[in-house]
């Protein structure tokens, strides 16, 4: 069964919004942050007004409701992924401090100078910068999966690259930019057959998939709320109990200690070792609800949905003289097409978009090395989500028409 | 449900009748709870028949800490070694009589924990023994 | 003239809240973390129905309203702490990672074994956890200003502690505990004469106080926006220009970066620099309308308030037998009272007090070597906030007084 | 302020009156926004009376880059060398005629903030010289 999409078009109060009078909004930009159903806008109205309270050491009612709201979330967040315990789930802002919190206490207590962490062409900057600043502080070195003129990994070099025995392969399952859908089980099976742990950058992929971290047998995986209709403000780490277990914490505070003395602490059990101060509490709420609404629409069914409007999308935007597409066909990725307009720069086509009520991205996309390889400095980004239409990709393929006509 | 302090807690608490220490004893753990202080120390004798043919605990703390050991120990004695490690959260739950959040869980449960590391033999309490 | 309180009390809708039938709650809490006033929940409502895109990088309406709303906030956030630009206000998720960003990026770059860090008896854990941190990692010595019987800061010891020439000091400007108030100004002042840079916790006093970051001329100042009217996840670290400037970043991501390439990037200027990957957006915009909400009240007058209610609230707790009080006078001290009472725990009193709604804390309250320092493993703690009146600690002493009687 | 791409910028940005080269020149300077890629350079020429006697832009990237430097460069021709040290964000908003959002505003500028660099003999250019 397909999704009824005008249905679910009417939890998202914003897609009524008009930006300039009579212009109603048509938003192409879910990769860079979803739009939020109004189940989850609710869920923390309703938390701020009904149950709020700091969390877990408190023995009043309010107290206890939010503590055990915040765990519930926890655990449905635990299922949506698959993983073993909800004590594997660490709450966090978003992936890239998610990231981060595996460069601080992972890798800064493991790696050594000359250590070699594998990344890939097309990661996001949250999967790159992490590792330059290690590499400067403590000398690891980084190599490379290259991405092919097509825009997919490169696993033959891959292959050879871990000859070099890496300790750590960090890379993202699916691209913000090409769309491009990453193998990452067999990433991971070659990584670990290697001897290295493995990171998986899930920012685009947990939104758009079904993604089964014990399936992929992923060591870390992050990935954050606000693009798969949770607030902003929260993100997970996801890692398996006995690497999180052996790590030291992260960041120092309240919550994350069993007990603590004028000069010294004992670190807290799991997940809340990692979880120093007042949390995202509201934000872990609505993220619980963000859940159980991708799981009652299915992810198979808004992956498929997805699916169908990028394939029309492709065929359309290729139809456009002028308009280059990069990535890959549409069997192989999610539903993102960024493209370049011959003698329009993207920030303009944007622009003029806007003008209708198009809301498309133009830029590098954190992805300034990706660019770079195909030799341009930006490119406009189309992205799709549950609640795109057919009829928007028509708006979309107008809208580029009317641009080529302005500059014509 | 409503009367978190229902009569048997306070009462418990304020007249305990297993309060105490035993020497010699076969068995004896301690542990505290360091978010509110609650120490429960559990002294057993066992006899060779494997039967808990005497028990005490001794310690501080908040009333339902205190009541559960109280409780706890009144249920175990004459008792199989063997059936302690049966006990769980809601053996204990039931003897109380109430429902708690997740802090005073914390509470109830320190002295079923401290009695499992006990029989286990453990070094450290840990709070998988009461899940 | 005085607060209007039956009229700021409709504001916060929670506290119509009943928490078993027929008993409305009592909360006495703030300092954990304050209610929310309607107009801070409907701006985020506002915002995900409205305007909710991401930032910085977005060309389409969205994107820009959603920007200008962000760093909006930052704005008003700066002239609430008269900072000088809101280029130093830098928005973490809280008070403990805005001192974890200082012991990071600050601490991990400028200190060496054996330099000397002072901090005192009456800290939070989350400054005192990332200085254990960074004595396990860099042998740094750490010592205290010991606090009196009184609760006040030993300020005699401090002088000469500053002998012993220490890089950094660190103390909270209001404890969650004592309510005590700190000569702030004074202790910078004396850290400064003595070469020292100065970090103060202002978890508690921007909530409760006038606060001027330049007449104080702190260095570093952290605050959390859930308790002071704002939302959860989104905190500050003010710090002073030059300062952060000089310092490396700490995550690494999108956002903080002007440029990338595959092996190296250059850090954004600040605030950007140290905000990585995609932020509390929404968040951001209610911690703007919780600070006019706040500037709107006023916090002379918020200030007032709560003096009034703290002086009657010891008044009345001293005057119970088997209380005691912890902390200085009411004339030294913010709204928050910590107790005993003789033979009942804290615990107790506290889940019997929540029988009738009222909601204190039990605990230690992140402030375990205080509570050692007082010879007790917990306390009773009831704090007050703009929305508190009389009435509410006429309750309070009932409740206790009920409590009494059952263990009597 | 609808008309965002009102077509002076469009007339600018497909035919440019000022883009080129100068050799020789008094000044030259040269930067780009690595967030678009776009590039300006801008080479002057200045008369011993302190008047700019020419100049040129070369670069490329958005129409409202490419446009803003044109209208610059058009302005400040027969200038003194002294007043380009006044203009500021809004004397271009004023060229070009429309409003712009923060993203947009930094292509906008990128051709002032080239100039001041140059005029005042930066290393350097930073976006403090365009407030
Ligand atoms: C004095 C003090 N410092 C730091 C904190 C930590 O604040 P947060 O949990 O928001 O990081 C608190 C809050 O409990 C506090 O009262
Ligand atoms: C592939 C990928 N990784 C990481 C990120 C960073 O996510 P966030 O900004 O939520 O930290 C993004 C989002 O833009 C992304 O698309």
């Amino acid at each position: 069964m397909t999704l009824d999409v005008e249905q679910i078009r009417k939890d998202f109060p914003i897609l009524e919004r008009e930006t300039r009078p009579g212009v109603r909004v048509t938003y192409l930009d879910s990769t860079a942050t979803s739009q939020k159903p109004v189940q989850v806008i609710e869920a923390m109205n309703d938390y701020y007004r009904r149950s709020n309270a700091n969390i877990h050491r408190g023995v009043h009612t309010l107290a206890e409701e939010a503590t055990s709201m915040y765990e519930g979330a926890r655990e449905k967040i635990a299922k949506f992924i698959n993983a073993a315990s909800s004590r594997e789930v660490i709450y966090t802002r978003n992936t890239t401090e998610s990231i981060n919190l595996v460069a601080y206490a992972w890798a800064r207590a493991k790696l050594k100078t000359g250590d070699l962490v594998i990344l890939t062409e097309m990661e996001h900057h949250s999967n790159l910068v992490p590792w330059h600043m290690l590499q400067m502080e403590r000398g690891i070195e980084l190599d490379f999966i290259p991405v092919t003129e097509e825009g997919l990994l490169d696993l033959e070099t891959y292959k050879s690259l871990l000859d070099r025995r890496p300790k750590l392969i960090s890379f993202t399952h699916m691209s913000n930019v090409l769309g491009t859908v990453n193998p990452a089980a067999e990433i991971i099976r070659l990584g670990h057959d290697a001897g290295a742990v493995v990171l998986v950058d899930g920012a685009q992929s947990v939104p758009h998939l079904k993604v089964d971290v014990q399936a992929l047998d992923a060591d870390f995986y992050a990935f954050s709320a606000h693009k798969m209709c949770g607030p902003t403000g929260i993100g997970v780490l996801y890692g398996k109990s006995t690497l999180l277990e052996s790590m030291p914490p992260f960041l120092g505070g309240g919550d994350m200690i069993k007990e603590v003395k004028l000069r010294s602490f004992r670190p807290n059990t799991l997940p809340h070792k990692f979880e120093a101060g007042t949390p995202a509490i509201a934000e872990a709420v609505g993220f619980g609800v963000a859940v159980d609404y991708l799981s009652a629409v299915g992810m198979e069914r808004i992956a498929a949905h997805e699916h169908e409007i990028i394939e029309y999308a492709l065929d359309r935007l290729e139809e456009i003289p002028g308009v280059k597409l990069f990535g890959p066909s549409a069997d192989k990725k999610g539903g993102v097409a960024a493209f370049t307009l011959e003698g329009v720069h993207p920030h303009d086509v944007a622009q003029i978009l806007d003008r209708d009520g198009i809301a498309v991205r133009a830029g590098h996309h954190c992805a300034q090395p990706l660019h770079e390889k195909f030799g341009i400095p930006a490119t406009s980004r189309a992205s799709f989500y549950l609640y795109n239409t057919m009829q928007e990709v028509d708006l979309l393929v107008n809208g580029i028409y009317k641009v080529k006509e302005m500059f014509g | 449900m409503d009367d978190l302090y229902r009569e048997i807690i306070i009462e418990h608490y304020k007249n305990p009748s297993h309060r105490g220490k035993l020497d010699p004893h076969d068995i004896s753990f301690a542990d505290n709870n360091p978010l509110c202080g609650d120490h429960i120390q559990i002294d057993l004798r066992v006899g060779t028949d494997g039967l808990i043919t005497d028990a005490r605990f001794d310690g501080h703390g908040c009333a339902i800490s205190q009541a559960s050991a109280d409780l706890l120990i009144e249920s175990i004695i004459g008792k199989p070694l063997e059936e302690v490690k049966k006990l769980n959260k809601e053996s204990i739950l039931e003897m109380l009589g109430i429902d708690l959040g997740p802090v005073r869980l914390k509470c109830a449960l320190l002295s079923l924990k401290v009695l499992k590391a006990g029989v286990y033999g453990l070094g450290e309490a840990s709070d998988d023994l009461v899940e």
